[in-house]
């Protein structure tokens, strides 16, 4: 029973892609779901979407928020991509591994700073990461020196825009670090910890948790995997840009949200936030494939969350529940 | 075995607890007696670390407790079933039992929560307190007022501690329920675990108690044995200083 | 008569700039009697833009015009629709070093960039700056945010031209106000206390030179500080009747639709097409307002 | 002792208001705090940044959030723009107020939807509002075609610019509603219902109150501050945009999070939220003041925040509380 | 005066109450007996309007309350005590006592919250009951188990109403405020207040009860009056259905 919670969304998401399937067949005579470049382009936009949800999918079971994460991508990026320009331009696999590293570290940096605020200084998450989110930005902007840093490097060129297996690097890096998040989150002690601290934090504390610890590792993870989106991004466009995830944060807190959680924390699944993530980036993909009208495409989005949502809610109804 | 010397606690104006001292000797039950608001879940949460003392002294072996995290204490062997129960909600009665220890088995080398097993040992420590509880995968969020506590009670008495404290451990259970744990405090004593037992209960007091020490607005009225004493006498205790 | 599909992409659909540009688009497609397709992201962010190319190039137009949101960043998604067969024009800004079809650089590939530049565009805001406020003083130019580069080129064009020509004028640190028009009134507000002799401030874009004009006329400074917005939307264009603004650069947004479509089409019907066409300002300042050869290089509403 | 809470966020502000003339007296020779000049800019600003924040205030309180209020805000704008353009160049003080009740009755609209969705249909408002934040933005554009919608009214230039007893007409409508929110949220039955909300839904609910209806009533109140920060900004700028509202609804949530506020609701008061507008005002005002480089401000005003937030940690070690 | 029939609840797979039908008298106090998890709670919460009955309707006076809302039910004239006692743990006593029916004094024509007299009252009520609270206006967060119960059972007694359920009323309070507790229900009773108490103390709902229904399982099991059964019975009638 508790297994199939998630099929509603999943439903949901096939009904989508049902609808455009058939206006591309109706109206275009074409297909939209039998394109390996349709496919393709929806599972790139959905990881970039997901390195940012993924991380703070825990971060907000656990009853917190991150809005950092916004910079700490751009902070990863910027880095990286400095230091493949300082190697100059044929700067080989090495080069482009220690400055993935780098920029890794720096994201990190931002990840403990959030850690030592809402846990050690007891900061609340929403106004303490805001904080971050200032600093990573200013730090990033500064390092960057305020444009984008362009960079000319195969390798990383490769890397952001190849394949494996015949599926984007994006795709396959944001499925493996899906995969690390859901067994970190529903397999392990770490994950049921995560959960209990969303629903009482006193329960984890009085079993005798270290929760200062664990937080300062929430945000570390999520600091962690939204720099691995920098990195994607700098690979991929040839640019660490400072801003490179501020754009997509709505996006992927709405990932998060759409799948399952609650402001008040102890929901939550990565099951949900990967559905929600594709949620959203099918419906961007084929809004415009259907040709609306951009700002009927606001309308449109604004009100497929909400039905997404409703349709997530119908469930409890059906499963159960009292009141 | 646990010592607690001149314990004082103060919550912005109000000093809720004042030079408590006590100690609870191994196979030993001492009851904590007294009237709403008198303090006793402070003193408690003073010696299991949620509650850092104003002033005073924790011991346990030997070992000072004092300024240690719940963590630190729960490792040096005190278990601790808190009123207000501090289970989480969200997660079934498997999880609350095992929360922080919980059990995992391998697969391909990886740890992964064993929920299975850690279910069916909440349904059968359960079943030793005589509740018995519809869906075991459900959180405990749904679970009757009696079945939660029983889930609390189950979690402090399923580990080798050494010190096993209860705040009113049977407020809400039924009346079989009620024996089944007097009855494991028995065979707890009689392991040689030491235990701090609050309850309103008189009859409870008197049955389980090697000591009863009485605590009216924060401070120690009176300690007595029960075969020296008798309700009225511990009644008028709680109220002397209520009045 | 063939029916083709052209794809705009501006840099964002939100901004009178891009939605005149729009207009003369269609005005081009209506005369051809072809189809053009607006689509947009609703920031001017390579990462919003990038989705919304990927599934215009899955709708499969005849060709896409499109104004970059950055010049490197969109090297690859852009690569995409050129293997793809789709002729790819630039409009307003470019990919690459922005010289197409000369064999050099990643971005080589598009068919030709019609814009007008918003670093000469910067420049000439500059000199008419300096020509208002008499060649020395105090300027600061209020921007967005770091990181978007027709602003960024503005302001680039206008420090550049006042550093090379315009010794005795101060350029100071730039404000950036994130698009809120209140912000950037309260910054010049403290722009001024900390220099009561600053002479004029440039307005990057429409909320930037919105909020500098408001925070001007706070402080009844309208006579002193002689303030220049880039872009003329009829908000802009009010504020220079009413004194607030004194000059706008207007670009032609409108031509640049009209050629790109027109560019395209000879393109697509197999005739050469120039590797980059310029357009050019306008400078509206209170003496030609009201002139009504003016009136066309106002932006749609 | 209470009644003090408040004292230290008070004593922050005037620390960095202190820390700002201290800079103008000796580094500048003037002064930043005895202006007129200056203290209306800030005063200006604040109350852009409040209209947003204040009906946000309760939503926050009850445990919810309300996203759509950055275009509740462009919605109203946009509409009163509109319908001043279309009565002609030179309408009158009537046809003003009308335009400002059509841009309210818009913003209204979109609490209303927002109530029904949060209230009636159990959708979790970060999600809900953000769909009609979607909605409301589409809506807005379409209604402005697009583009900021000018006008030319001497009446709405005299209100949004204008002066009352000396004060900037924005601060003194700002604080009028303050006045209000202050006194529903600390004095009514309706603010005593919002705070036990936020605690305990349950608790309400079992007490029999209409909590539906009370849900319903928070949003249109935060859609309609904000519907009128909307008219403010139409008759300031005299021009409606749509975006009117966006980049101010960060600013706004921090503000009311400053001012004491928590995720989980239950928290938070409208002198916290006033003090926290203010202490961000303060801050973007007194960093162009010291001519701190851009990237630099974002690094300082993160600090600033977290530093506010730490300052209003400090008194709970004081005042008291366990653990 | 009320009366419940057939009620029936379901929670997802579970049936927790099966086929309920009792009623109340005024001035009679019925007490609903039964083991942890028989389903006590949740018939009082569908009689309070929190749950939807399943099946089944429920009558007050004649008037149908089966599909109203709480605000209904307690404008109808039924209190209730809840098990987990359902406060705002961020307001003060006060405010709880009077939550939904806030008294306000006008200032200029402006309703302002009395929050002195509402404290007062709290304070007065509650010394009834023979519970000090120390400082009236902190939040009830900061209270003791007794001092929190002892608002839940305030706030429904504050008021006339026709009918009172409490559900384990007492399971936190010292010995004197139980016996309070007792003695007000008698007072209830002589008023002509009906009454639905839940209990384990077997002592008390002996005591207290007029008629004695005991759940087991979800259905009842059995009705009795005091005079005509005993202890082991009403244990034995509990269990029946559990073992
Ligand atoms: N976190 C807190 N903040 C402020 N005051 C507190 C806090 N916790 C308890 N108190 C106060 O300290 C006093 C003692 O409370 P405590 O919970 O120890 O009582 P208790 O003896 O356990 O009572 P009960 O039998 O009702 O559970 C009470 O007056 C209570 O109001
Ligand atoms: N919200 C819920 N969702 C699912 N099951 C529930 C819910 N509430 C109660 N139950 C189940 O219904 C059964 C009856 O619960 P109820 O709370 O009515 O018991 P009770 O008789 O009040 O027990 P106690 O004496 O322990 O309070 C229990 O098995 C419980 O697990
Ligand atoms: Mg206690
Ligand atoms: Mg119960």
């Amino acid at each position: 029973m508790r297994s199939l919670l998630n099929a509603w969304s999943w439903l949901f998401l096939l009904l989508i892609l049902g609808f455009f399937e058939i206006y591309a067949q109706t109206q275009t005579a074409s297909t939209f779901l039998f394109r390996v470049y349709n496919l393709q382009s929806i599972s790139v936009a959905a990881s970039q979407i997901l390195l940012l949800a993924l991380g703070l999918t825990l971060v907000i079971v656990a009853g917190h928020i991150d809005l950092s994460i916004a910079f700490s991508t751009g902070f990863a990026a910027v880095v990286m991509a400095l230091i493949i320009r300082a190697a100059g331009a044929d700067a080989g696999w090495l080069v482009v591994l220690l400055a993935m590293g780098a920029g890794l570290l720096a994201a990190g940096l931002v990840g403990l700073v959030n850690g030592w605020l809402v846990a050690l200084l007891n900061v609340p998450s929403f106004i303490g990461t805001l904080g971050t989110y200032g600093i990573a930005r200013g730090a990033a902007l500064i390092v960057a020196g305020g444009a984008t840093v362009s960079i000319r490097n195969d390798h990383a060129r490769a890397f952001g825009n190849g394949h494996v297996l015949g599926l984007p690097i994006p795709l396959v890096t944001a499925a493996i670090l899906a995969l690390i998040c859901h067994y970190l989150l529903k397999h392990t002690k770490f994950g049921a910890h995560t959960y209990a601290l969303g629903a009482n934090r006193a329960s984890v504390e009085r079993a005798g948790v270290n929760v200062k610890k664990h937080l300062v590792l929430l945000f570390l993870l999520s600091a962690v995997t939204a720099g691995i989106g920098g990195l994607i991004y700098t690979s991929r466009f040839s640019a660490g840009a400072a801003n490179a995830g501020e754009p997509i944060l709505l996006y992927a807190v709405a990932a998060v949200f759409i799948g399952g959680a609650s402001l008040t924390g102890g929901q939550g699944t990565i099951t949900g936030t990967v559905i929600g993530a594709f949620i959203i980036a099918v419906i961007q993909f084929g809004l415009v494939f259907c040709g609306l009208p951009p700002y009927w495409q606001f309308v449109a989005v604004g009100l497929v969350i909400i039905v997404a949502v409703l349709v997530d809610q119908s469930k409890h109804h059906i499963v159960g529940g009292g009141s | 075995m646990a010592e607690d010397r001149r314990l004082r606690k103060r919550f912005g104006g109000n000093e809720a607890v004042r030079d408590v001292s006590f100690e609870v000797n191994a196979g030993e039950c001492v009851v904590l007696a007294g009237d709403n608001g008198a303090g006793k879940s402070t003193v408690i949460k003073m010696i299991s670390g949620v509650y850092q003392p104003t002033a005073g002294k924790v011991w346990m072996n030997g070992e000072l407790l004092t300024g240690k995290t719940p963590e630190a204490v729960r490792s040096a062997g005190i278990e601790t079933i808190y009123q207000d129960l501090a289970l989480a909600d969200n997660l079934d009665p498997g999880l609350n039992l095992y929360l922080g220890r919980e059990r995992t088995r391998r697969v391909l080398g990886l740890p992964f929560l064993d929920r299975k097993t850690m279910r069916e040992d909440a349904v059968k420590v359960m079943k030793g307190l005589g509740i018995v509880v519809p869906d075991p995968a459900a959180p405990v969020r749904e679970m009757s007022g009696g079945q939660r506590q029983a889930i609390a009670i189950a979690r402090a008495i399923h580990w080798q501690a050494g010190l096993v404290i209860m705040d009113e451990p049977t407020a809400a259970l039924g009346v079989p329920e009620q024996r089944e744990v007097m009855a494991l405090i028995e065979r707890l004593k009689s392991k040689g675990v030491g235990i701090i037992l609050i309850s309103h209960n008189l009859p409870d007091i008197f049955a389980a108690a090697d000591r009863i020490i009485v605590l009216a607005r924060g401070i120690v009225a009176g300690e007595r044995r029960p075969a020296e004493t008798n309700d009225e006498e511990i009644v008028r205790m709680m109220m002397g200083a209520t009045l | 008569e063939e029916d083709f599909t052209i794809a705009l992409v501006p840099g964002l659909t939100t901004d009178a700039f891009y939605i005149t540009m729009n207009r003369g688009a269609q005005a081009a497609a209506e005369a051809l009697g072809i189809t053009v397709d607006f689509q947009g992201a609703e920031e001017f962010d390579p990462v919003l833009q990038t989705p919304v190319l990927d599934a215009v190039i899955g709708r499969g137009p005849d060709a896409i015009l499109i104004a970059p949101t950055d010049s490197t960043q969109m090297i690859e998604p852009l690569r995409r629709a050129a293997d793809a067969g789709i002729p790819v024009i630039t409009v307003d800004t470019f990919i690459d070093d922005g010289k197409y079809q000369d064999g050099g650089g990643d971005g080589d590939f598009p068919l030709s960039y019609i814009a007008s530049d918003n670093i000469g565009g910067g420049r000439m805001a500059a000199r008419h700056m300096a020509e208002e406020i008499g060649g020395k003083g105090k300027v600061y130019v209020s921007n967005v945010r770091p990181g978007i580069s027709t602003t960024d080129q503005r302001e680039e064009g206008f420090k550049a031209e006042m550093a090379e020509n315009y010794p005795d004028i101060e350029v100071l640190e730039t404000q950036y106000n994130e698009n809120d028009a209140s912000l950037a009134a309260s910054q010049f507000q403290a722009v001024l206390a900390r220099n009561p002799d600053i002479a004029g401030v440039f307005g990057a874009n429409l909320f930037s030179a919105l909020g500098a004009g408001n925070g001007v006329e706070s402080a009844s400074k309208a006579e002193d500080v002689t303030v220049i917005a880039f872009d003329a939307p009829s908000s802009i264009v009010n504020n220079i009747s009413s004194g607030l603004v004194d000059a706008a650069i207007a670009q032609h947004p409108a031509e640049i639709g009209y050629y790109g479509v027109m560019t395209a089409y000879a393109a697509l019907t197999g005739q050469s097409v120039p590797i980059s066409i310029g357009t050019g300002f306008t400078v509206i300042n209170a003496e030609n307002v009201e002139d009504d050869d003016i009136a066309k290089f106002i932006y749609a509403e």
